[in-house]
């Protein structure tokens, strides 16, 4: 087993193997992305930085169904004065672990996402990863900016010419279609794609008090009831585009990367699972990806990678 | 398993235990809950937060009015619907071998109680310090009472029992332990904060259950981190090794946007 | 318990019970409609027919998983001619049984769509619902009607020209924005909506073979994994429309047709959960629904219904 | 219960039975599965269809090349990966107090022949009548000889066994019976009407694996109906009572399009 090498090039980034903590999970002090690092994963990202402080929404933001998560935090967060400064620290022990961080950003207007693409850009994380597709911001930002392929690229290019850091644009599977806007970033000069972000949004209630169960109403779904959705937008990327695609949806098991994997991701998002295997999750994936390896003589993921796009269908 | 979904359930009985604090019986019930763990409470419309388990079966959860969703569930009547989840986070654990102390300051109240019931089934005989700052904000003493622990009362004022901390107090009958005693607690971080210190001098043993602002409840959102330790999974409970390596511990807490502020 | 009326009035049809069996499931032959009619549902949709017979994909054409079922069955069906007489035949048994029959149509253009209509007229069913929204059709029609409001409403109209008949039709999840979809075919003429159709497409791969589980690649979700989306749409659609919606998507018990009532659908599909729940389904989701009225103190669906869309969320 | 989805396994033996057909032993097993019930047998990129189980563990299918699927799957080799899902349907059920006869042609000999180990194993003694259009094409003849089982062969031309058809070679044994007998039969339709009629007329009971076009195998697609009957799921085994009251027994099947078809 230790001949196997799990190692990802990620947009000129080395992960030590493919999984990723996804934005949103954890990922908001960096104690905790350090203890996430350890316990197994090859990159972790922060939680979506705004400009200013962000409560959030009231209570419940997130909650189980059967289908995996349903959440609306609200994009909470301290805002990018005090990330910056999360970054730096968790950085400085992430560094020498050989865990890269992503510096996942968001903002409510295409100006904005280049000033704080530059802001973030002086903590130095390895990647940028730019979110314009949270389902839940709708009623606020009046839309979703990752469902228009000239405003996703008009972000891109702005926060491209904002930073040196490689960039990864997050986008949506709310679309009708996700190979154009894809496209449209790439273009944009985007160095990675990362797919996708949370469905729907959906709606669950309480039927006792008629209340959605979210305080926000509605919410997006995530985890497993997500995954097929997840793997035909990656499979569609990937035949569309030549920049790296960092797959994330409902991924749970080693099965499940190997899955993205064979679609052409070059590395897979890990978040809702933090929930159904805990934070240990990383290392349990890896393990179970590294049996299928071994049962198929493979000794690194290239060996794999994107196989099934190979294989017409 | 804990479902991570609000239950239905309805409160069956409300009881004022002074000013600002009400007990609510609900009619369902957190069965395998230990004490020191909580529920995320949930109204529907308003706000859901986390509330210590005081009992299991009915479960029964005493909140202090505060702002806006506790004064909302301070309004609320007989028969109102509320959501539960859980039971959540890692609770006490009774250490049967050494005096227990159990401490407790504020809506740290009920956990204490939950933790004595627990040592009176065992057989483990406790000792119960209770704080206030005045004789009409002291609540459960009667409960306590009744379930024939020995019990110690402190308050600022002296209303009530001994006047001045509960943690001098606390302190106090420790020493007098033929043992080193283990010290369970829960209450305000400052009193907590002075407890460590105490544990730490004395080489006593410590498990305090420790608040930080809580969202989902099941380690995903990251937002009840105390340095690397995330409150809501490996607490409410932490013991006095975790907590003397937590740099933030009895310093800083964080809102609900994640941002460091300082404690008082 | 016998005090409670389920009846629904569905586009000035009646039906015994809210619940009806979604197309697609079952609706081939008419002695099993019959059959599912005996068992419960208070009214059954034929699987879509087009003008032709279709032999439909190679199988698999539909799997479970454990979010529900993922199909691409490819409309098979033995064509418009063979099945009004399935639909006479059914005719005939079923209304003495109190339940209609709702014909389910499909054509790969707007002016099929009319010719279709008129011949399954003919055969008197008590509904017509148009299928616009089928996700496994892309590469042969090269898009799908049902994700543009302009088309949509042509199919509408079409439709609407050439039948006395009510006119339901059948949205897709899979757009950017499903109320637009839903005012341009109420302002087309249609009678009522149906929402959803199944979502996606999503891909599931066997990692050993690394090829698609389903011979046709990607295939329709549905069942549970649906189920907070479908319940949004129906939500978002209610809230903007004055006709009927009938809710389709993951409903699997009583609880589901609450939910989905409350969001103010006037009847409930149900389709994935009879690989779930056997074509009892019907009944039994029927007596979890009466539980649910007599515990309220309901004595008809009238008195919840919409319940959750009066309280502002 | 029953996965509704492929389950990967390889092909682990191949066994050319007859000129036309294999039987293949899989790396899986399918516990639990009853005489009668079948799989479906994926072939990836292929396609997939219903086989009924010869042996549950490991799984053996014997299959017939027939069309595209079968002659794809005549060409695979040991270590080829399929996949799997089952068992599906209503099987046969064993009636210890009668005489029980088994009639068996074409592709429908080894669902029969895992009823004879069944009847074997629970000390039923049983008499197994096959048909074949001649000696070349009857297959598993000697595994019914090893199972030690009355065994009667009939082939169209006489080149093995009793020339004629199983049917007449089946009634005439069965009349010899003490007790009126079961019939337990799978084979081609038209077999399966002859032998419907023998036992209405003789007021025999009888239980006939029947074919329809199967597609999704779970209740779900309703392709497989014959009448208000689903094959996958009330069948594929009838009983004479079900196959009487079913019109199109014997005179309609339906086709991939679920189009009604004479049957020969
Ligand atoms: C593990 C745990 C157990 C608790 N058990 C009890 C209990 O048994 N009885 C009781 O009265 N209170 C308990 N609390 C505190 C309780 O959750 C809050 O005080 C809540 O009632 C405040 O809501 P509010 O809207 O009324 O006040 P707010 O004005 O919103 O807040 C007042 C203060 O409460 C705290 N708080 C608010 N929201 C949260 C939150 N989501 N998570 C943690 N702290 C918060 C903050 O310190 C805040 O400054 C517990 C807290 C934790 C973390
Ligand atoms: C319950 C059941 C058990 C079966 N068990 C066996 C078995 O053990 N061994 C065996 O060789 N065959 C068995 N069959 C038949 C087998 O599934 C088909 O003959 C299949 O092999 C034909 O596929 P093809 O592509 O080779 O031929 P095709 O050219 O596609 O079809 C040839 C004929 O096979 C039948 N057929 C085709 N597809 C299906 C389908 N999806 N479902 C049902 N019938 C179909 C039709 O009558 C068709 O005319 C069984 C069928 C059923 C319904
Ligand atoms: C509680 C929660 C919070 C999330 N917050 C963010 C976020 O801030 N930014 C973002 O880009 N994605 C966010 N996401 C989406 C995830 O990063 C991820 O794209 C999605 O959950 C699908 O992956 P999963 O199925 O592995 O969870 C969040 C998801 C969850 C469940
Ligand atoms: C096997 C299968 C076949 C289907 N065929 C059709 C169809 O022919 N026409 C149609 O409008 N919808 C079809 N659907 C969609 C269903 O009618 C329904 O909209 C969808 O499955 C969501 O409901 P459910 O979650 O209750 O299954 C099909 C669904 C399944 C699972
Ligand atoms: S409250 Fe979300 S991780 Fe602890
Ligand atoms: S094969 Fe689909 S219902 Fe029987």
């Amino acid at each position: 087993m230790s001949e196997l090498d799990l190692s990802v090039n990620l947009c000129g980034v080395r992960l030590p193997n493919p999984t990723v903590l996804a934005s949103g999970i954890l990922g908001l002090t960096h104690k905790v992305m350090v203890r996430v690092a350890k316990s197994g994963a090859g990159a972790v990202t922060t939680k979506s930085i705004s400009r200013a402080p962000r409560d959030g929404y009231h209570s419940p933001v997130v909650l189980q169904w059967n289908g995996g998560l349903i959440n609306a935090v609200g994009l909470s967060n301290p805002g990018v004065e005090v990330m910056i400064e999360e970054i730096r620290a968790a950085k400085e022990k992430l560094a020498p672990l050989g865990v890269p961080i992503i510096a996942s950003i968001f903002a409510d207007t295409i100006y904005d996402f280049g000033a704080i693409a530059r802001y973030v850009s002086d903590a130095r994380p390895d990647l940028i990863e730019v979110n314009i597709s949270c389902p839940n911001i709708d009623d606020e930002y009046s839309r979703m900016f990752a469902g228009d392929p000239y405003v996703s690229a008009q972000v891109t290019h702005r926060v491209k010419r904002s930073t040196d850091l490689p960039v990864l644009v997050k986008l949506s599977p709310n679309v009708t279609d996700i190979v154009k806007i894809a496209l449209a970033v790439e273009e944009a000069g985007a160095d990675g794609i990362t797919a996708v972000n949370s469905l729907g949004p959906g709606l669950i209630l309480d039927v006792e008090s008629c209340r959605p169960v979210l305080a926000h109403g509605t919410g997006g779904i995530s985890g497993p009831a997500l995954r097929p959705i997840a793997v035909r937008c990656v499979r569609d990327i990937c035949r569309a585009v030549k920049i790296p695609v960092l797959a994330v949806g409902g991924v749970t098991t080693g099965r499940d990367v190997v899955e993205m994997l064979l679609v052409g991701a070059t590395a897979v998002g890990i978040g809702s699972a933090v929930a159904l295997r805990g934070s240990e999750v990383f290392a349990t994936v890896c393990r179970e990806l590294e049996t299928y390896m071994t049962n198929h003589g493979y000794e690194n993921l290239d060996a794999f990678r994107g196989r099934a796009t190979a294989i017409a269908f | 398993m804990t479902i991570n979904f609000p239950r239905p359930a309805r409160i069956r009985q409300i009881t004022q235990e002074s000013r600002l604090v009400r007990t609510f019986v609900l009619d369902t019930a957190m069965p395998g809950a230990e004490p020191g763990q909580f529920v995320m409470l949930w109204l529907p419309g308003v706000d859901e937060k986390p509330m210590s388990v005081a009992v299991p079966a009915p479960l029964t959860l005493t909140v202090t009015r505060i702002g806006p969703f506790s004064t909302a569930l301070h309004q609320a009547r007989e028969g109102t619907q509320v959501g539960v989840r859980g039971p959540y986070g890692h609770g006490f654990t009774l250490e049967p071998d050494r005096p227990a102390l159990l401490v407790a300051g504020g809506c740290g109240v009920p956990p204490i109680y939950f933790l004595a019931c627990r040592a009176v089934e065992r057989g483990v005989s406790v000792t119960v310090a209770l704080g206030a700052q005045r004789a009409g904000d002291m609540v459960y003493d009667d409960r306590f009472r009744d379930l024939g622990v020995e019990l110690l009362l402190a308050t600022d004022d002296g209303s009530l029992g001994h006047q001045g901390y509960v943690t001098d107090l606390a302190a106090q009958r420790a020493r007098q332990f033929p043992q080193p005693p283990t010290i369970y607690a829960c209450g305000p971080e400052p009193m907590l904060a002075a407890l460590l210190r105490l544990c730490q001098q004395q080489g006593w043993a410590g498990q305090f259950s420790v608040e930080r602002y809580i969202k989902c409840g099941f380690g995903i959102c990251g937002q009840c981190a105390l340095d690397g330790l995330l409150v809501c999974q490996d607490g409410p409970v932490l013991t006095v090794e975790q907590l003397a390596r937590a740099q933030d511990f009895g310093r800083f807490s964080r809102s609900a946007t994640g941002r460091r502020m300082p404690i008082r």
